[in-house]
């Protein structure tokens, strides 16, 4: 890997800085308000750009144009939805719980924030590096669905409910798959940090090396990871056609923007750990060949942050194509596919790959 | 009354308002759901929202005049109740149109039916959650509403029968834009089945969903693809054939399962013999005049009469009553819609709210139509 | 094992379905430069093709000399199912023969009522009526739909009959 | 700086529960012991115990809370307030709960905490994984095999209580006429006399 | 079954029914009090089976009402036109008919609603189109509503 | 940065949540009507009150997915750790995942996966 593309050397770099002029303290509060605000930016830019690109592709799909009055191609839309929503009056229902109703958006908002913290999206650009990364995103990710339960329930409305119900039975039965295809790939790289799995991937990706399984894996996390963030074919949380809008048919302005917005940052969320798990996040394109030396640093020489970004691009745009592709299921149709397909699926390739990881049958 | 609201096994009855303001029931129907969790106990539908009491309107209409009101009730199919109309005042007064005005009419009412299921499609595929299915099946009803506007004037609301005959010719450019509609067509069709009939997920939720046999499909008066998808042989263009459906080969589709993809199915095969019916009489438009000699003031005979047409709904029936004078004593609209929705309790009973929304949409309820 | 096989079966068809499912839309995705099928709309009134036949409103119609053919017979204003036509006739002596002739004053026709039928126009028996292919009829206020059909200072033309 | 943090934490899970043993609104009061559950997780993650902390937050906040929401749905007063705690009752409760926290606290002074003189092992969840499918000394792989056994165990016993007899809800369904057969595969379109003949 | 056939039989059930062979249909009258039994006979005799009823509506001759069936047997292919001739024009009652063929529910609360006649032993007689609170039955010939209608 | 990092990441959540309601209640408008605070059910006014005893037909499957929750905590240390343990683990491993996969099973026979 190219030293020059390691962010590490630019944050160790302002980390020296800060330390000649402060002390520890003050230099930790320092980065941590800088981190902060560069994390609010990054999250406001990802919300506006995956917004903006989910409206694209949907329309590309649709044989629409898409957004295009607002700024060149339609850039500015969704700033301009946004600024919208943050002019509109907040209106809570009369009959709704207060506290409840308001603590929704911060439940939904806080989880994928805390997700975002342990996810390397290039060399050295990571704010944390915790020794159990991957499972730390799973056990976040699993209270996110409170917020979609409590705000449902607090709305007082009975779509809201149902909606709410739905989504909380959905998201925590696929959350089973989640994690249990996370761990599947865990065999191979035997470390739940991040970083770690990464580096394990130096020679080459793991859906390329752990061919087979790992395939299955992919496909079994593609599906759940979908279903967890109520997106495609397992919308019916917000199903518009029955429940109007779901869950969050009471949150109007701001408050429905932080729900939306969350959706989004969630899909960035799954689609890393897609990535890092099976396509090497940052990691260049390498064979693991002794002939492929060549073509390995000729990969090289593409910046990390380009291929990290790259990957999350092509998984999201899988999962806009589940959903403008294919119709809803129903909430039993749902958890029959969890309960009775995937999880069992889940557990045998668990085993599957266990076999492959000790018989070294692996590339 | 809280007592009454508590079910056998201790949970408590939730009535839920679905409509008027709903996205799936398609216009301004309301249904009041009784549900015990998510399971359907009753459905209560409550109409009327755009009921604009057309028959009494027409009372005060003379025949001519009657016929831009039907374009207003199933506007999916406006051309055919136009043609009810005017085929019942032909009937009455023993008035023999010309073989192109019957060509024409022909053409023109399975154009209409597939523009209305082509929506109809679009729709579903939009209520099962695939938006993209209604742009897709936009971008084909839009060919026909080309065609339509060219040669009637108008896209949706055509007022193109008048008794007698049609209003206007046949634009020149008609054979060649219809020829080449079917053409690309044929190619488009076959890409609603890839998408949505094919597809596992919509399978799962349409087949087996709300059942309807044909001693109900009859009893209930469901009519058209619903009906005829539970084997109920009630194609007027078979039973009763008017303009030229005597002289084209055409299969009135029958299906036995009563479901709700039975239903779906019922509906991608008639589309399949629409593009058949005209690919028949296209190529062989006999020459004629278009309007057969009438009174400037149409006066019916006293005494009752009724016609159907096959819409693509179902059976419009137009029953008039008449005293001799140049308007109706009474008219009644027997609208397809009406009957079909009033199956919709019996057969979503026991299902999910999700199944609600498949029954309805294959249902294909226009809202109008039930209002009148 | 039956069921085993139809288990694995059942998936494997499933998977299929879905990926002809998204053959479809992936098609369309790549091509969809070329096959747009909306149109943009305020911008693209140069180019839209309006059928000559299209039902926009009624209009009389005049020539060069602002001479109309409508001698107010009111058989439009009885053919009219809504009520939108309503003719203002005026009785003027003709000079040459000193018999008094009807002519119309106001032509008025509220577009508001107006289901666009067509059947005016076929009632007229003198063509003085017609369709145009106005398309954008939208305005502030309800009256501004109501129309006085005859121009300003036109009359009607000589070899039109009674 | 750790100190404080602690302080923090424990002060919200103080107050959080009393909130939510007080709280006289169900669902209010299960959010309140959610907030309870992720303070805790937090100590958890003050203390580097990253594994334990995110156990913490998907088993309780993740599981439980989400199970304690479902159930409060279940319960048949949800519209209203629970009822007011009579006042002996609650000074009975009190009593009990400060005696209790009297001996624990009583309990934990006393007892004289000595090092035990093992090799202190690395919170890391792969030095859980070898000490859990470990059968020598320190090995946990009973344990582990019991587990299943237990949570199998629990499922069994949770569908045997949660799952009533299949109730038919064709009560509700107006009887469906089953009377002309259905080939649920065919779905093609037949003539008139074929359904005459199906109807015989 | 020929229309001959039909008024024969019919003839035999009800004496009073009066049946006039017309162009398109055959048409029975029959006294409202009467009627029910009548068209319990024709929906359920092997010879009848006028299962199909595609039309139901009524009509107001100002001093009497008639309800109008339209009858079809999907069997046996024949139709007929069954009226129920309702002689107390200020409150007119006949006998429901929904339980024999359903789709009639639907159309008896219409018709309820426009003509104000009242269907005996009809489950869920409420307006339908209307609103609750609507005074009057519009489609009855002397109905004026100075308002909403404008008579040309 | 170690795990105090969370303490950011957290704040930092409650800040753009806290300010973006807050911005909006500043630069939004207050204009109150009676309709506004009515709850949305088509346009029609709601019917009984939506807080019921509501048949929750997902019940069973939140006590199933505990017991699996559990389970996956404990596969997360033995996966880390599987590769380097070599056969006798993976019998290990391979029991403990026959023992539940007999209790979903066991699940799906009964009907419990059967939603009602």
């Amino acid at each position: 890997m190219n030293a020059i593309y390691d962010f590490s050397i630019l944050t160790g770099g302002i980390h020296e800085r800060l330390s000649g002029l402060m002390s520890p303290t003050a230099v930790m509060i320092t980065e941590m308000v800088i981190i902060g605000t560069l994390l609010i930016v990054f999250v406001a830019l990802m919300g506006l750009v995956l917004v903006l690109a989910e409206r694209k592709v949907a329309a590309f799909f649709q044989l629409r144009l898409g957004p295009n009055r607002v700024g060149p191609w339609g850039s500015l839309q969704t700033l301009a939805d946004f600024l919208k929503l943050l002019t509109k009056e907040l209106i809570t229902t009369k009959s709704a719980d207060k506290f409840l109703y308001n603590l929704a958006p911060f439940i939904v908002m806080l989880t994928p924030f805390l997700a975002l913290g342990v996810i390397p999206f290039a060399p050295g650009l990571q704010i944390m590096d915790m020794n159990i990364g991957v499972f730390f995103i799973t056990a976040v990710s699993s209270m996110g669905v409170l917020g979609i339960l409590i705000g449902g329930w607090a709305s007082n409305n009975k779509y809201s409910l149902i909606g709410g119900m739905r989504s909380a039975a959905m998201v925590v039965s696929y959350e089973l798959s989640v994690t249990l295809a996370i761990m599947t790939m865990v065999i191979m790289t035997e470390s739940l940090s991040l970083s770690e799995i990464i580096a394990s991937q130096s020679d080459g990706w793991w859906i390329i090396k752990g061919h087979i399984p790992a395939l299955i894996a992919f496909l079994l996390y593609l599906t759940a990871s979908t279903a967890e963030t109520n997106r495609g074919p397992f919308d019916l949380a917000e199903a518009e056609s029955e429940l109007t809008a779901g869950f969050h048919t009471e949150y109007g302005g701001i408050k429905f923007a932080f729900f939306f917005l969350s959706e989004f940052v969630n899909m960035l969320v799954v689609a890393s750990i897609a990535t890092i798990l099976f396509f090497g996040g940052w990691m260049p394109f390498h064979l693991p060949f002794e002939w492929a030396v060549g073509f390995n640093h000729i990969m090289d020489f593409i910046p990390g942050i380009v291929w990290g970004f790259g990957k999350v691009t092509f998984v999201i745009f899988l999962m806009m194509w589940f959903r403008w592709t294919f119709p809803r299921l129903r909430i039993d149709q749902i958890l029959n596919l969890e309960w009775k397909y995937l999880l069992p699926m889940n557990l045998v390739n668990f085993l599957l790959m266990a076999l492959i990881a000790l018989s070294g049958f692996y590339l | 009354m809280q007592a009454e609201l508590i079910s056998k096994d201790g949970t408590q009855e939730y009535f839920v308002n679905m409509g008027p303001q709903h996205p799936s029931t398609h216009g301004v129907l309301r249904l009041v759901l009784t549900l015990d969790g998510e399971i359907i106990k009753r459905v209560e539908p409550h109409i009327g929202y755009v009921h604009r009491s057309i028959e009494k309107m027409a009372e005060f209409d003379t025949y001519k005049q009657i016929i831009h009101l039907t374009d207003r009730m199933d506007y999916l199919s406006a051309h055919m109740n136009n043609e009810a109309v005017a085929l019942l005042v032909e009937n009455a007064l023993e008035i023999e149109v010309s073989d192109r005005v019957k060509v024409i009419r022909t053409i023109m009412s399975e154009l209409t039916r597939l523009a209305s299921h082509q929506l109809w499609w679009g729709v579903m595929g939009m209520d099962m959650g695939a938006i993209t299915t209604f742009l897709y099946a936009f971008r084909d009803r839009e060919m026909i509403n080309d065609i339509m506007e060219e040669t009637t004037g108008a896209r949706l609301t055509m007022n193109y029968n008048t008794p007698g005959g049609v209003m206007f010719d046949l634009h020149p450019n008609f054979q060649k834009q219809v020829k080449e509609f079917i053409k690309i067509f044929k190619t488009k069709l076959p890409e609603y089945d890839e998408l949505l009939s094919g597809n596992i997920i919509f399978t799962e939720r349409t087949k087996g969903i709300g059942k309807l046999s044909l001693a109900d499909a009859i009893s209930f008066g469901v009519t058209g693809p619903s009906g005829r998808a539970s084997g109920f042989a009630c194609d007027v263009r078979k039973t009763n054939p008017y303009s030229a459906y005597d002289r084209v080969n055409f299969t009135e589709i029958l299906l036995v399962e009563g479901d709700a993809y039975a239903r779906y199915k019922a509906r991608i095969f008639e589309m399949w013999e629409s593009i058949s019916i005209i690919d028949q009489l296209i190529d062989n438009i006999p020459e004629g005049v278009i309007m057969a000699p009438m009174k400037a003031i149409v006066k019916l005979p006293k005494g009752e009469f009724y016609q159907r047409v096959e819409t693509a709904r179902g059976e419009l029936g137009v029953f008039v009553v008449s005293d001799g004078n140049k308007t109706p004593y009474r008219v009644k609209f027997r609208s397809p819609g009406f009957s079909n929705l009033s199956v919709l309790d019996h057969i979503s009973r026991g299902h999910k709210i999700a199944d609600l929304v498949a029954i309805m949409s294959t249902l294909d309820l226009v809202i109008p139509d039930i209002d009148r | 094992m039956s069921t085993i096989i139809a288990y694995f079966k059942g998936i494997g068809q499933g998977l299929n379905t879905l990926w002809t499912g998204m053959k479809v839309t992936g098609y369309y995705f790549f091509h969809a430069r070329k096959e747009i099928i909306t149109m943009q709309y305020p911008d693209n009134r140069d180019t839209l093709k309006i059928p000559e036949r299209f039902r926009g409103r009624v209009v009389m119609l005049h020539d060069q000399n602002n001479e109309h053919a409508c001698n107010g017979c009111t058989m439009c204003e009885m053919a009219c199912p809504n009520g939108s036509i309503k003719i203002i006739t005026d009785k003027i002596l003709n000079p040459e023969t000193g018999k008094a002739v009807r002519i119309i004053d106001k032509h008025i026709y509220h577009f508001s009522m107006c289901t666009l039928c067509n059947l005016c126009v076929q009632a007229c028996p003198s063509n003085a009526l017609a369709m145009d292919n106005s398309y954008e009829n939208s305005v502030y206020d309800r009256s501004e739909l109501t129309f006085v059909l005859n121009q300003p200072g036109s009359k009607i033309r000589d070899n039109v009959k009674d | 700086m750790e100190q404080y943090v602690f302080y923090i934490l424990a002060a919200i899970i103080l107050v959080f529960s009393f909130m939510t043993v007080t709280s006289r609104m169900i669902l209010r009061a299960a959010v309140y012991l959610l907030f309870v559950l992720i303070a805790t997780s937090g100590i958890y993650f003050m203390l580097n115990y990253n594994f334990l902390a995110a156990v913490q937050l998907t088993v309780y906040a993740g599981g439980i809370a989400v199970l304690i929401v479902f159930s409060v749905l279940l319960t048949s007063q949800l519209n209203e307030k629970m009822e007011q705690v009579s006042l002996t009752k609650a000074l009975a409760g009190g009593l009990i709960a400060f005696a209790g926290a009297l001996l624990t606290i009583l309990t934990i002074v006393q007892y004289n905490f000595r090092p035990n003189g093992l090799p202190e092992l690395e919170p890391s969840p792969r030095a859980i994984g070898h000490a859990m499918l470990n059968y020598g000394d320190n090995g946990y792989v009973l344990p582990f095999e019991v587990i299943s056994v237990l949570l199998l165990a629990a499922m069994v016993g949770a569908i045997i209580i949660a799952k009533r007899p299949a109730k038919l809800l064709n009560e509700d369904r107006t009887a469906i006429d089953t009377s002309y057969p259905s080939d649920k595969n065919a779905y093609t379109s037949r003539t008139k006399a074929e359904i005459d003949s199906l109807l015989k | 079954m020929e229309n001959e056939k039909i008024q024969q039989f019919i003839s035999n059930w009800e004496p009073e029914a009066s049946s006039a062979l017309c162009a398109q249909f055959l048409e029975i009258s029959v006294p409202a009090a009467k009627f029910r039994n009548l068209a319990e006979k024709l929906r359920f005799d092997e010879q009848m089976l006028f299962d199909y009823l595609f039309n139901m509506t009524c009509v107001d001759w100002n001093d009497h009402f008639i309800t109008v069936y339209h009858l079809h047997s999907t069997k046996h292919n024949h139709s007929l036109v069954l009226k129920a001739v309702i002689a107390n024009h200020d409150n007119p009652e006949v006998d429901t008919i929904c339980d024999i063929w359903k789709t009639a529910e639907l159309l008896e609360r219409e018709v309820y609603d426009l003509f104000g006649v009242r269907f005996n032993n009809h489950p869920d007689l409420r307006r339908l189109l209307l609103a609750d609170d609507w005074v009057g039955f519009p489609l009855r010939k002397d109905y004026k509503d100075e308002v909403n209608m404008v008579i040309r | 940065m170690g795990n105090e990092a969370i303490i950011m990441l957290f704040l930092t959540g409650l800040v753009l949540v806290g300010g973006g309601i807050g911005a909006a209640m500043i630069l939004g408008p207050k204009r109150w009507n009676k309709v506004k605070e009515e709850p949305y059910e088509c346009g029609i006014e709601t019917t009984g009150p939506s807080w019921l005893q509501f048949r929750v037909g997902y019940y069973l499957f939140a006590i199933l997915f505990l017991i699996f929750d559990v389970e996956t905590v404990f596969i997360v240390p033995v996966a880390t750790s599987i590769k380097e343990l070599g056969v006798a683990a993976f019998v290990e491993v391979v029991i403990f995942f026959v023992i539940l996969g007999l209790g979903l099973l066991y699940a799906w026979k009964k009907g419990a996966l059967k939603w009602e």
